[in-house]
């Protein structure tokens, strides 16, 4: 048995040095302080913020959110306070604590991403930009920005030239190949690929006859989608040698080690949260005796290590 | 004192056929709830219900608490089974509650259905104020906590939709005949602003209508919303209302919120 | 209330006839025998039989499914006795009803395929085929014939020629834009698209760090899929003309209800069969009383009848 | 007779910390199962967990039957809660029972720790016939049912891996000593042939060990396979195992068979 005090669990995302893999999901999270009174913000990996814009955003009308079998639809629609907003009130609270503070972000162009990223790195207290190309949310023709790969090239190649931060692609399980994706990310410049945002997902309320959701469709979440995800992100692994943050219905420290056993470097805790508001900090606890447990003393150790 | 806790079942009683009252008793000390507050609440420790589930504060027992439910679908359902002695995981208490308003208002209390929930609890805290209370539901069923009422001595003006039960139609046109009345003959329409201040929970038609008559008699009134909910805690902005004042959270800005704000 | 006796649930599948709507999914209803026991084969709208191929196939080596969230893995791999055995020793069995068969069937090759359905045309007592372009847990390569529209087209277009039966092309969920892939077995001569296979997923067992499944991968079917499954129907509604039988974690009759709303002709219960051996039943006699309690005479007027 | 039933729980006792016996009473007259033959259960309505999971019969007392569990995982430990009152549904019996074999020949029973369950209910089925007991567990307490086997008057031979109880070892060890004392003192190996029949239920890597044993010895060995399972009833195809006649599956034509057969 590995003493606990020996156990290393530090891992990397680029020049990012993370002390545990355990992160938020953006658009799980808020800006972190809605958590912030269940657990120690410290004790996180990173912490994702809600995905930003250039300017604020309205967001779908509700109904936003409707359970599903083991899992979620939303269809929040990237409502967000804007960029210049999130400088200016949810910053600095976040400074305050010793967790990289991870900002997702999105533009309706391609122009829009760029200078998004060129504002973030402007800023300090800002540790890594996760760029979302990813959503099932946005209005029609926003998804080619994730599915088509000229147009994903070409996007993470304009930000990529926009920001000297640790750049994340993140990655829409909605194709036919998400690992030639994850390539076209890494040969345009990513740091890092985050995968897998959610699946594109309709329920319909049979006695009104509508869809359940305002927006029709909306994203699917949770443990449901595990077992998709654990594949994308094992795919990934064997086409990309850039790191993976691995997401999709981790619930349990279980669940985040079949991703990183899968070959993701860190993992996201998102539909969980809302579970249960200290799960990130519990997952974290659970890696550690799992770790300590099975004789584990580095976490890399077990990076990539399901033999299959 | 963190939201996250755990509480036991003392008891868990069927009302109707599918109405129930649950008595909790929080494991650690939590904070005193006010009317209008919620608890998200897990029915079971598996994944399917996933999320936890809004409910109001029914009853505050300095302690113990209630919350009156319906059984409308997959937690519900699962809930009415839990029985002395099984635990459910909560967060709470959550959102703002009605606030209290000066003293000399009269209050006017609207419930809707299971809107009563939360409404009871509110009734019970200013019940030294005599508020009037308005009372709609489907049938004579689904009138609950008369009894209740009765014993802080409010007794409700009831509606029913069949006429099973008080009058037959809206409470929300009882209410209207009410202020008109108040308006007409005893005061002048603005004076009306003053007297009385509003509290109502139900279906949504109602809370619209809710706000065009506190429009229309220009009076305070207090609504407390519904949305479905994911977090509870305002961090997955799924349960957003327009209000003139922006979107804003049913669950953090809310779910009470003055008439005149939201936007229908 | 419309009273049970006027109740028309009969639907059309090209010029396939069925009684009702609800048949039972390739691969989770054997070959009709198994569940005998447990319903009347005669109340179903059809059965759909395990894929077939020109000779037996073993499968994959077990573990062969896994049970996930609100969902189950299997990579059972098409194990099959074969046609000349179904017809020989399965088919008399099935003739013995009232109920439509359709064979649903794969080659490893477009030859095979053509071969396979010309075989099954040749035989009384098989209504329709369904042919499978979409098993997730074939060899490398066997996935384009269901995600490279080019090769469906193909693919499609042969089979085609070789059977007058009433044709059901089987669309897999793995693809970026599945009413892309209808159109194209639309085009192709399609009488219907069904819809969805499984998704493909893997899980990892941490304490082993082996997949759970001896494949690595396998499919990921049950109520977790619905809300992808209902998405998809939803859109190839949209973009074909040709009737839809939907399908991917019905358990209840409500689900099957979505399904028609969403525009499904017809619906197929998988997963549930396992977890209720009367479940196909159940869900005829909950649809029957959904209508009459909405005063729904005939099913046809809720078809597609989703207000988005 | 459908094989689909409800039963409700009379009794659900714990025996260690891991291992609980459960009572059940079929809602409706059920086939008698016999040894080795299995139930699929649902532990709950809901969908998670979402299939129904094979317990073999433990104990048939006549129209109420026994299950004996370990909690080892979703399923498993949602049933451990399950009190009486609580109604199951299942499916059952499903599959093949051990042969008895020829009332001549000596009935050997091996168990590796939960195969306990199973070749029970077969060793109280022969009892009459003085069975000889195998049981090898991991430790003391994971050596279940020794009363019970008493009280058949059978005295079971005991190992565990760390020698809390019985010998330290293995009990397919233990059982080459016994085979290989009765050819060499006893009889020339070619008699052990018919003298003996085996039955055998526990972990894979002992069934193969059984396989091996039984081929060295040339005995008649019945093995009670596991495989995860979807269906239960052979529709499925996830249950397969191969053998010397091709695949089969445990569901249908198992989980009882002949050691010879199975290829590992
Ligand atoms: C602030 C607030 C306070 C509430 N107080 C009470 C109360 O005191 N008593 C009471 O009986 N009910 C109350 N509700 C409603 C209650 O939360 C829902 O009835 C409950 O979530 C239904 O869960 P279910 O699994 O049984 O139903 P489901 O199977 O989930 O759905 C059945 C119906 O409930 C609605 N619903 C589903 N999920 C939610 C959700 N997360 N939030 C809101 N509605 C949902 C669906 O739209 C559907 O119409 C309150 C809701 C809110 C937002
Ligand atoms: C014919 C047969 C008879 C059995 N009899 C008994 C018995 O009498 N007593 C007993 O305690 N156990 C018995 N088992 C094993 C029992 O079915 C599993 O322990 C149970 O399904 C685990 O469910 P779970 O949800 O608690 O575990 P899970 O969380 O599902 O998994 C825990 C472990 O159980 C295994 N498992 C999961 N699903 C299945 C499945 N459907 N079938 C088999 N194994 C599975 C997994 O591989 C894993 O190692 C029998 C199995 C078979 C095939
Ligand atoms: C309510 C909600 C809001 C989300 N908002 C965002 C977002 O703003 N940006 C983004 O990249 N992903 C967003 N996501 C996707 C999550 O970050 C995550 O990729 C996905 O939910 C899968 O993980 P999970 O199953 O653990 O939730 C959101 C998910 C949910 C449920
Ligand atoms: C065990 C199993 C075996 C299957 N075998 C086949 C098959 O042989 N051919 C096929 O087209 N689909 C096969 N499928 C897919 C189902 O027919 C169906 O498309 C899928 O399971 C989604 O429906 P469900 O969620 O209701 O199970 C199989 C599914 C399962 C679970
Ligand atoms: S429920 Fe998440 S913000 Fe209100
Ligand atoms: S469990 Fe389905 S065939 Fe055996």
């Amino acid at each position: 048995m590995a003493k606990k005090k020996t156990l290393n669990t530090k891992v990397s995302i680029g020049r990012l040095k993370l002390k545990n893999p355990v992160m938020t999901a953006a658009g799980t999270f808020g800006y972190g302080e809605e958590y912030s009174k269940f657990l120690n913000l410290n004790n996180l990996g990173a912490i994702v913020v809600k995905g930003l814009s250039l300017l604020p955003k309205q967001g779908n009308p509700p109904t936003r959110i409707v359970e599903t079998p083991a899992g979620m639809l939303n269809a929040i629609g990237l409502q967000n306070i804007g960029i210049e907003n999130f400088i200016k009130e949810k910053l600095p609270f976040l400074r305050q604590f010793n967790t990289p503070v991870i900002v997702n972000f999105f533009g309706d162009s391609i122009k829009e991403y760029a200078k998004a990223a060129e504002r973030l790195s402007r800023v300090s207290g800002i540790q890594a930009l996760e760029m979302n190309i990813s959503c099932p949310n946005r209005q029609a023709g926003w998804s080619i920005f994730g599915t088509d790969p000229k147009v994903t090239s070409k996007v993470v190649k304009t930000v990529r030239n926009a920001t000297d931060r640790t750049l994340i692609v993140k990655l829409s399980p909605n194709v036919t190949d998400i690992s030639l994706m994850a390539r076209v990310a890494e040969d345009a410049g990513a740091d890092a690929v985050s995968l897998i945002n959610t699946i594109t997902g309709m329920a319909i309320d049979i006695r009104t006859r509508k869809p359940k959701l305002a927006n029709i469709t909306g994203g699917l979440s949770g443990p449901a989608v595990r077992p998709v995800a654990v594949r994308m992100v094992w795919e990934c692994s064997k086409a990309v040698n850039i790191p993976i943050i691995g997401m999709g219905g981790i619930i349990s420290a279980e669940d985040a080690l079949e991703f990183i056993m899968a070959g993701a470097s860190a993992v996201a805790v998102g539909t969980a949260n809302f579970v249960n508001p200290r799960a990130a900090q519990d997952i974290i606890a659970g890696i550690r005796s799992f770790m300590s447990g099975q004789g584990i003393h580095n976490i890399k150790k077990i990076i990539g290590g399901v033999n299959a | 004192m963190s939201k996250l806790f755990r509480s036991s079942v003392r008891e868990n009683r069927k009302l109707t056929t599918d109405h129930y009252l649950i008595t909790l008793r929080p494991l650690k000390k939590i904070r005193k709830p006010k009317p209008g507050q919620f608890f998200m609440l897990s029915v079971d420790s598996g994944l399917d219900p996933l999320l936890k589930r809004p409910f109001s504060l029914h009853r505050w027992l300095g302690g113990d608490f209630q919350l009156l439910y319906e059984t409308v679908g997959k937690a519900t359902n699962i809930l009415k089974y839990k029985a002395p002695g099984n635990v459910l995981e909560m967060i709470g208490p959550l959102g703002n509650g009605f606030p209290a308003g000066p003293s000399k208002t009269g209050i006017l209390l609207v419930a809707g259905g299971l809107g009563i929930a939360p409404v009871f609890a509110l009734a019970e805290s200013v019940s030294s104020r005599r508020p009037l209370l308005f009372l709609g539901a489907k049938s004579r069923k689904e009138v609950l906590c008369i009894e209740k009422l009765r014993s802080l001595g409010i007794r409700p003006t009831v509606t029913t939709d069949d006429g099973s039960l008080g009058k037959k139609g809206l409470i929300t046109d009882i209410l209207i005949d009410f202020l008109s009345r108040q308006s007409s003959t005893c005061l002048p329409v603005g004076k009306v602003v003053n007297r009385y201040r509003v509290y109502a929970c139900g279906p949504k038609p109602m809370l619209r209508e809710m706000s065009r008559i506190t429009k229309k008699f220009r009076l305070k009134g207090y609504l407390a919303l519904e949305e479905n909910m994911a977090c509870g805690v305002g961090a997955c902005l799924s349960c957003v209302v327009n209000t003139t004042d922006g979107l804003k959270r049913v669950c953090k800005e809310g779910p009470v919120f003055p008439a005149e704000e939201i936007i229908w």
